[in-house]
């Protein structure tokens, strides 16, 4: 009877193991808003997010000039990666003949493979002295939105391609039957029913902008005054802080700030997972 | 590897009942003969009961046949088989009511001496019988011109009937006491000339199981 | 007239789709083309094979960070593997479609939404500071297993799922036990598609930074046990710019860092490509 | 026991006794109130519109619908006398005993030989010769042995849906069952190898209770000894509407209902 009891024992073993994740989410949740909570209730939530000063010196712990800074790169980069990845999923999935769909496909997924270090060099070696002959020091939104942008592209692309791709063909072909072209067909037909997918893509690729961290530390600068276009301006600083010099941690009251801010995007991120996730 | 062994052996089965039925119905006939050379009344008697078992034979192959077109969907060649067999069937079936009817008159005759000494009817029956063995061994053979050749042979006795026919009415009109007698041989002679008339449709169905066409071959003037 | 306007909106928004095409190959072709021209001149065996001086200078080879990034990768991997497989087992075979199943569904999903930073500081809070590991190579890695363990289980529960349920069916009615099923038909089946998901999560692994630079410090030294830190070629990648003015090491490190991912990437390829055709019976 | 005579071949009922079986999925009724007597060593069809419950009661007899979250069962099925929901029959064993052929052929993506091998393999058969006779026995018995005894090697995907489901049919021989379900086994396959494998149905019926769920009347027609006749009532449960031989049912069925749709008029 031993297959019985290994069958038995296998049960167990990867139900537990399969208990794992949700252990993982949880010891996050807690580590995060242990640290975190007290700070919150020390500053004030109102001060906190729409405090304009971020000066640990001087007691100032406002993070609206980061929240800022964070709304502004991601929305700038998802305007220019947006068309272009849309663009390229159609070219993907219904216009490239398969030869050049061959040499495409694996370059998107190379730069899904790239590290963002890699991009972040690039950024800073080729990008920022690009960008400062138009003015300002180079390290800007402008800079990291087109960093960023290079980043969440071949993510919007292979989610799009994905849905288009799973149009059923005889959308198209009924389409095409009634004398459509193939543009009023991709944009009467195939797009509209695609549309869920493609959404999806955009939303995972803005997650994937607003967490990213090294990359922008390299290209934005530090500043924490207002952003200005161009201009040196530090977007969701308090990552910049807890990572970029680890001797923040040194202030207790500052290392607790830090957490708040995890905490908070913590929240923000399990609020977005649940608007496009099933 | 042969494929549909189940339903080609239950159409063998179908195959081997109507050689079976046909050797009965044969045998009917000869004995019938037989009856009637010897005025055997008994054999008579036996024939008309056995009559019974060909036409009990006949309905356990048509229960058979329509058996397999319900449940094995047969097609073409073997449609045509099954279709033709169910003709047969009722082709065999008459053939053994005529002997049947000839055992019937035998007993009517009696012990009365025959008219005259019985030639030219054993000639027809012994036509008649070897054609209906030629034409079931053509059915089993799926031989289209041994069963062409078969019809042609109906004519012949077409001829000896209208020599019968002849002879007796000569015998009627020399002496009106003897037409009972004579009709019965009539009767006889007739049956016989309707058995061949059978054997000559079994024979079509033959043709047609082989060639798929469906044809009047000798039309009988009777 | 109607034709032709619509033939004239066909071709500029072809025009435009190709453009779009042509773009994202540009871009590709100028990272990559700029990496490559910029650090492979400065790549020698000497670099491979020679430690980082560390500090400010910038001076010295990579041989340390390879000798990290291969020490985190296989400590990482000994625990996410197993655990990884484990759960899509569970999600794929087991899993009733009840709550605890959403739960624990939701939980991956949320993992894999939270940014490689948080993990960063998660690890930072448990493993570096709680439970003392210190920044070592045995935070880092315990780090990327909690990061890497959402791409594990739902690649693997793809490559589980990509094994046609009539197998299991066929299995079962021929009188197995499920984990007889499990172990002899599914698995094996399935083998290709959970040696993608494994490389795959050592190409993630590779080029992470953010979160182990919260949790495995900067030496640059060999690191001799598990509990030593090290930097692997990222971290390498983001001192040497961030820190030191030894850009053209920067360079060559980086260009090391994309041949891995272009190796990795066309393994990943080849292997999925034959997952897929042992699928349809090709093989 | 009933005893049944089919072509004259003697088969005893009872091999399968179904008594007052019902079946439900959550809140839905699969089956009503379904009594069967399933003679042994002889085809048993079953026949029915879509959406009957043939296939769910093929699947309870060797209980794949175990499988199934929030099915329930009422009622028994008794093989050779013994109820095989009672707690103490285990299920593995039941479905060694009970073979199954799906739909869609499904050999493993192993060799030839893997696939045949396997069942003994799990059942503890380890001895290299004794698996090469089971292989080799499997697949005579399943008319398969000529065709791939030179490549047994070879993986079974490269053979084609005919041969392909010959092979799953000599799987479930390997384990040597008293009885095989087959759940529409040629609907995938052309008509040749279709007849092929009626063909191998008719010889193994010799050995083993075979029951199939066909939507293919005219397949129940040909192969099956006993057919049963399904339908779905108004609220969409599955019952038996009428049961017989099967020159029976298709020649002179005492249901209307059964009449209206074998010959195509169902209602």
């Amino acid at each position: 009877m031993t297959r019985y009891f290994t069958d038995k024992l296998a049960k167990y073993i990867v139900f537990i193991s399969g208990f794992t994740s949700f252990i993982i989410l949880l010891l996050i949740a807690l580590f995060i808003f242990r640290e975190g909570l007290p700070a919150f209730s020390e500053i004030g939530v109102f001060d906190f997010i729409f405090g304009g000063v971020w000066r640990p010196g001087i007691d100032q712990y406002g993070i609206l000039a980061m929240i800022v800074g964070s709304i502004a790169v991601t929305i700038v980069s998802m305007i220019m990666a947006v068309p272009l990845g849309i663009a390229c999923a159609i070219l993907l999935a219904e216009v490239a003949p398969s030869k050049i769909r061959s040499i495409l496909r694996p370059a998107v997924e190379l730069l899904v493979g790239i590290p963002s270090v890699v991009y972040g060099l690039v950024g800073l070696v080729l990008l920022v002295p690009l960008i400062s002959n138009i003015g300002g020091s180079g390290f800007s939104i402008l800079t990291a939105s087109i960093v960023l942008m290079v980043m969440v592209l071949p993510t919007i692309i292979s989610i799009s391609e994905d849905s288009i791709r799973a149009v059923p063909s005889s959308y198209r072909e009924g389409a095409l039957a009634l004398g459509a072209t193939k543009w009023q067909t991709i944009k009467g037909v195939v797009l509209p029913a695609a549309k869920s997918g493609i959404g999806a893509g955009i939303v995972l690729g803005m997650g994937r902008a607003i967490g990213e961290t090294m990359a922008m530390i390299m290209v934005i600068g530090n500043s924490i005054a207002f952003p200005r276009f161009t201009f040196r301006c530090r977007a969701y600083t308090d990552r910049q802080h807890s990572t970029g010099n680890k001797l923040c941690y040194r202030h207790p009251r500052e290392r607790a700030l830090c957490y708040r801010c995890r905490a908070l995007y913590f929240y923000i991120t399990v609020k977005q997972r649940s608007y496009y996730l099933p | 590897m042969e494929i549909r062994t189940d339903f080609n052996k239950r159409l063998r089965e179908i195959q081997d009942d109507i050689l079976i039925m046909g050797s009965m119905v044969e045998k009917a006939m000869t004995t019938s003969i037989k009856a009637l050379k010897d005025r055997d009344i008994d054999l008579a008697q036996h024939l008309i009961e056995d009559d019974e078992y060909i036409n009990h034979k006949r309905f356990e192959i048509e229960e058979k046949c329509i058996r397999l077109i319900a449940t094995q969907q047969p097609l073409a060649v073997d449609l045509r088989t099954i279709i033709s067999v169910l003709n047969i069937l009722t082709e065999l079936e008459r053939i053994g009511d005529y002997a049947a009817g000839i055992a019937k008159i035998v007993l009517m005759i009696g012990c009365e001496e025959h008219l005259k000494p019985l030639v030219d009817i054993p000639r027809m029956a012994d036509k008649a019988i070897s054609m209906l063995q030629r034409s079931l061994d053509a059915f089993i053979k799926h031989d289209a011109v041994a069963a062409k050749s078969v019809i042609t042979e109906d004519d012949d006795v077409d001829n000896l009937y209208d020599q019968v026919f002849r002879e007796l009415l000569t015998f009627m009109i020399e002496d009106p006491k003897t037409i009972t007698r004579a009709t019965r041989l009539v009767w006889v002679a007739h049956n016989l000339e309707r058995s061949a008339d059978r054997i000559t449709n079994i024979c079509e169905r033959i043709i047609y199981i082989v060639t798929g066409k469906m044809e009047e071959m000798g039309a009988s003037n009777y | 007239m109607r034709n032709v306007s619509a033939k004239q909106t066909q071709k500029m928004a072809m025009a435009g789709i190709w453009g779009g095409g042509i773009i994202t190959l540009l871009l590709l072709i100028v990272i990559i083309g700029y990496v490559l021209i910029q650090g492979l001149p400065a790549v020698n065996w000497e670099f491979l094979t020679t430690n980082p001086k560390g500090g400010l200078s910038g001076e010295g080879g990579i041989l340390s960070t390879v000798v990290s990034t291969l020490y985190l990768i296989g400590v990482t991997l000994v625990l996410l593997v197993p655990i990884g497989i484990g759960s899509a087992i569970y999600l794929s075979e087991y899993a009733p479609n009840n709550r605890l199943t959403r739960i624990i569904r939701y939980g991956i999903e949320t993992l894999a939404g939270i940014p490689s930073i948080i993990f960063g500081l998660f690890g930072y809070a448990l493993f570096v500071t709680v439970l003392s590991f210190n920044f070592s190579i045995l935070s880092g890695a315990l780090t990327l297993v909690c990061l890497l363990l959402p791409t594990m289980i739902t690649t693997t529960e793809e490559a589980l799922k990509a094994v046609s349920y009539s197998y299991r069916e066929a299995a079962l009615a021929l009188g197995t036990t499920r984990w007889q099923m499990i172990s002899r038909i599914v698995l094996p089946s399935a083998i290709p598609g959970i040696v993608t998901a494994v490389i795959l999560c050592i190409g993630r692994a590779i080029g992470e930074t953010a979160c182990l630079y919260v949790t495995m410090g900067g030496s640059a030294a060999i690191p001799s046990s598990l509990l030593e830190g090290g930097r692997t070629l990222s971290l390498h990648v983001y001192y040497l710019a961030m820190e030191t003015n030894a850009m053209d090491k920067a360079m060559a490190t980086a260009a090391v860092l994309i041949i891995i991912i272009i190796l990795i990437n066309a393994l990943t390829n080849w292997l999925a490509g034959r997952f897929q055709k042992r699928m349809k019976g090709l093989l | 026991m009933t005893i049944y005579n089919f072509n004259g071949q003697t088969c005893r009922g009872g091999k399968i006794k179904v008594n007052n079986l019902n079946f439900y999925y959550g809140s839905f009724q699969a089956l009503r109130n379904i009594n069967l007597d399933i003679p042994g060593c002889a085809i048993t069809a079953i026949i029915g519109p879509s959406g009957c419950g043939k296939s769910s009661f093929l699947r309870l007899l060797n209980r794949m619908n175990d499988l199934i979250y929030g099915s329930r069962i009422e009622g028994t099925i008794e093989l050779d006398g013994k109820n095989i929901f009672d707690k103490t029959v285990d299920v593995v064993d039941l479905r060694k005993n009970v073979g199954m052929v799906f739909q869609k052929p499904n050999p493993f993506p192993i060799s030839i030989f893997d696939n045949i091998a396997f069942g003994p393999k799990q059942h503890g058969k380890k001895n290299k010769m004794e698996l090469e006779e089971i292989v080799e026995n499997s697949l005579k018995q399943a008319a398969l042995w000529d065709e791939v005894k030179d490549k047994l090697g070879q993986s079974a995907l490269a053979l084609s849906g005919g041969q392909q489901q010959r092979l799953c049919i000599a799987r479930v021989l390997s384990v040597e069952p008293e009885v095989i379900l087959m759940d529409e086994p040629c609907s995938a396959l052309d008509p040749m190898a279709t007849l092929k494998i009626e063909d191998l149905m008719r010889t193994l019926a010799k050995n083993y209770t075979i029951i199939i769920v066909t939507h293919n009347m005219q397949q129940a027609a040909r192969v099956s000894d006993t057919t049963a006749f399904f339908m779905m009532e108004p609220d969409r449960a599955g019952s038996l509407v009428e049961y017989g031989s099967t020159s029976e049912i298709f020649t002179n069925p005492k249901d209307k209902r059964t009449e209206d749709y074998i010959t195509g008029r169902f209602g």
